[in-house]
């Protein structure tokens, strides 16, 4: 169970990069032309549907990297080996972009489609505390100077979030049903023509090739990090 | 255990401003209500079930650092973690110093303030209730969230973003009526939860 | 007879090590001195043997008995450390009071407080002192508690020499009441002691 | 041409989201690399001091 990290890994890692950062560009291209040129307007929501192309893949990635950092954290706690904290480390930035992003073309999105900006449903206010919950475990771990310690601590916070998640998305709900009766038409389980779905499917691979490269970059920085943080304190 | 609640209890009252703060704290938050959004007798009840949560949960921010760092700091939690070798037991007599000294009197002064308010006996009851109820369920949080960021230092702001995801729930359903055995559920999970962060946070502490 | 020995104690921080093959044993009623330079894991030896610290390689045995398995080591030793466990915004009467309480022992603060010369200071806040006469009162810890074992982190840092000979007398009085001390010092002190290890 | 920048008069919203979004990730991109680069600098320099 134990993997250590060699140096062939990290050179591997460092080989495959460019090809990353071009296929990554690659799949951008082709899904802008896709998303922007290829797919039919929707026929209720019009040309802002295409805003979706880029909505709706950083939102799966700002909750799947939100899992695989509170699931390695886990594991980290589990097998005591460093890779998982490494892996959690090193894609937690990446996640807060694309929750970020997320939250912002969405509300983008929001405004032609709802007529305004912000929505005060649970969807939309789990994301918001999603995203703190990135600020917190990365900024916890700045700031606390055993680097070691930090880790751990962070880790430990990055689950409880995850135990979080659930529960404000419950609570939200519940609130909604008592506090804000259907006032917004919200968006109905959209029936997906094949058309939309090329588009997505690209933007989407597109978006996790992003996710990888920039993962295994932070990764060979969080490194490196270590192994300073190492050296220097002996 | 006895020892360190009637050791924290003394503290306090040494440092009574320490809690002259907090009440007044909590006071003046619900006072900036008719400030802010005027004088209207239903608009300020309405008002005053929801601010009275804020104001708990900023009350219970600011005191974050009482908890454990001040102890830590000077080296007081060696001599506790050492009188203590359970430390479940250490945790739960700050649980009940902590909610005794920095809760409590923000429940006796409530019943005050929501006359103020123009809420009526019923309400105000409801009202306490689910303020009691959840106030427990906030410290536990307040109490792992300080014991895990022992190692961070005066980072009042850091701890505030940690808790107030944390607090959401407690807010959410302490502003309905009803909603006390939800309070109670989420109550109890966060002390399930915080006696093992806790702990976990102490026993990271002592290396 | 008591007995505290280590061996093959090693400590490792992350990927650092502290503590590299420590062994040493002592019996009731000698006193150890740790040396060694800033940094070199003196605290975290100490740390270790008050049970603070439980993640190490090799064995702490007191009595034979490893000290995180018995449940009356920790009642056992007086771990005087670098930080005073000072309340510093409260008078040191009050700071007594809260000790006293929190050991559970009420002492007779005025007779042993007058032998350092402190009792006229008593209704003084702590931040007015001077950092010797915080780590005179800081040392009136080892009144409490009647145990076996002092564990003194840099005890001497500070102090001028009546009060050092004061403490080393006090070293002295408690050893030959059977009681161990260990302590640690990065400068060479005015008297010698039964055992010394560099580390 | 004026068609696809118009977007059917929601221009200002799907190419503001779009801009914001790749301008952000590929602000974040070069941010990792050239810190990336910065570190492994530093750090060569550290190690052949130690070696």
């Amino acid at each position: 169970m134990y993997i250590k990290i060699k140096n062939n890994h990290i050179e591997f890692i460092k080989s495959a990069n460019p090809y990353l950062i071009f296929a990554t560009i690659f799949a951008f291209v082709i899904g802008l032309y896709y998303s922007l040129f290829q797919s039919p307007p929707d026929y209720i929501q019009g040309d802002s549907m295409r805003i979706m192309y880029i909505h709706v893949p950083s939102a799966w990635f700002a909750l799947m990297t939100y899992s695989i950092l509170a699931g390695s954290c886990v594991l980290w706690f589990i097998t005591r080996n460093p890779l998982f904290n490494v892996v959690a480390r090193s894609i937690a930035q990446v996640g807060m972009v694309f929750t970020l992003m997320s939250l912002i073309t969405g509300s983008i999105w929001g405004k032609p489609t709802w007529g305004v900006w912000w929505v005060w449903d649970a969807r939309l206010t789990s994301m918001l505390i999603l995203f703190f919950l990135y600020i917190a475990y990365i900024f916890l771990w700045q700031a606390i100077s055993n680097k070691e310690l930090a880790s751990k601590i962070s880790a430990a916070l990055a689950i409880i979030g995850f135990i979080n998640i659930p529960v404000i998305k419950f609570s939200v709900d519940w609130w909604n049903t008592l506090h804000q009766p259907a006032s917004i038409s919200k968006l109905s389980a959209p029936s997906i023509d094949v058309s939309m779905l090329i588009p997505l499917f690209i933007m989407t691979a597109a978006c996790f090739l992003f996710l990888v490269t920039v993962s295994l970059i932070r990764f060979r920085l969080v490194l490196i990090e270590n192994k300073m943080l190492r050296t220097s304190s002996l | 255990m006895s020892n360190l609640i009637k050791r924290d209890l003394l503290l306090s009252f040494y440092s009574s401003a320490n809690f002259f703060f907090t009440v007044s704290f909590f006071i003046l938050i619900l006072m900036l209500i008719p400030f802010a959004f005027g004088t209207q007798t239903e608009q300020l009840k309405v008002l005053f079930r929801g601010v009275v949560w804020i104001a708990l949960a900023l009350s219970i921010i600011i005191t974050v650092d009482r908890i454990y760092n001040d102890d830590y700091e000077d080296g007081n939690l060696d001599i506790i973690m050492q009188k203590n070798k359970t430390t479940e037991y250490l945790i739960i007599s700050k649980y009940i110093t902590h909610w005794f000294i920095y809760c409590l009197p923000l429940l006796v002064i409530l019943p005050v303030l929501s006359f103020l308010f123009y809420l009526d006996y019923l309400e105000t009851v409801q009202i306490f209730i689910n303020l009691f109820i959840g106030s427990f369920g906030m410290v536990f949080i307040a109490n792992f969230v300080s014991a895990l960021t022992l190692g961070a230092r005066r980072t009042i702001f850091l701890k505030a973003i940690i808790m107030i995801p944390l607090f959401v729930p407690f807010i959410i359903f302490g502003s309905d009526a009803g909603s006390w055995p939800i309070l109670l559920a989420l109550s109890m999970l966060s002390f399930v939860i915080s006696i093992y962060v806790t702990a976990y946070g102490l026993r990271l502490y002592g290396e | 007879m008591n007995e505290l020995k280590t061996e093959n104690l090693s400590c490792k921080r992350g990927e650092n090590i502290v503590l590299n093959n420590i062994n040493f044993s002592i019996k009731s009623g000698e006193t150890l001195v740790v040396k060694g330079r800033n940094g070199s894991g003196k605290t975290t030896l100490l740390r270790i043997l008050s049970n603070f610290i439980t993640s190490y390689e090799g064995k702490v045995l007191f009595n034979d008995v490893g000290i995180s398995d018995d449940n009356l080591y920790n009642s056992k030793f007086n771990l005087i450390g670098q930080k005073n466990s000072l309340k510093e915004n409260l008078s040191i009467k009050k700071n007594l009071e809260l000790w006293d309480i929190l050991f559970n022992e009420a002492l007779n603060h005025a007779k042993l407080l007058e032998h350092n010369n402190l009792y006229h200071l008593i209704n003084k806040d702590v931040s007015s002192l001077s950092d010797g006469q915080k780590k005179c009162i800081s040392l009136h810890r080892l009144n409490y508690n009647k145990c076996d074992m002092w564990f003194l982190d840099e005890p001497f840092v500070f102090l001028d020499e009546v009060n050092a000979n004061l403490l080393i007398e006090k070293i002295n009085q408690f050893n030959e009441n059977m009681g161990t001390v260990i302590l640690t010092s990065n400068i060479n002190l005015p008297k010698k002691f039964h055992k010394e290890i560099n580390i | 041409m004026n068609e696809l920048l118009d977007m059917g008069g929601y221009a200002i919203f799907v190419w503001s989201s779009y801009g914001i979004f790749f301008f952000s990730l590929i602000i974040f991109f070069l941010i990792n690399i050239s810190n990336l680069r910065k570190y492994e600098k530093i750090f060569n320099k550290t190690k052949n001091k130690i070696e």
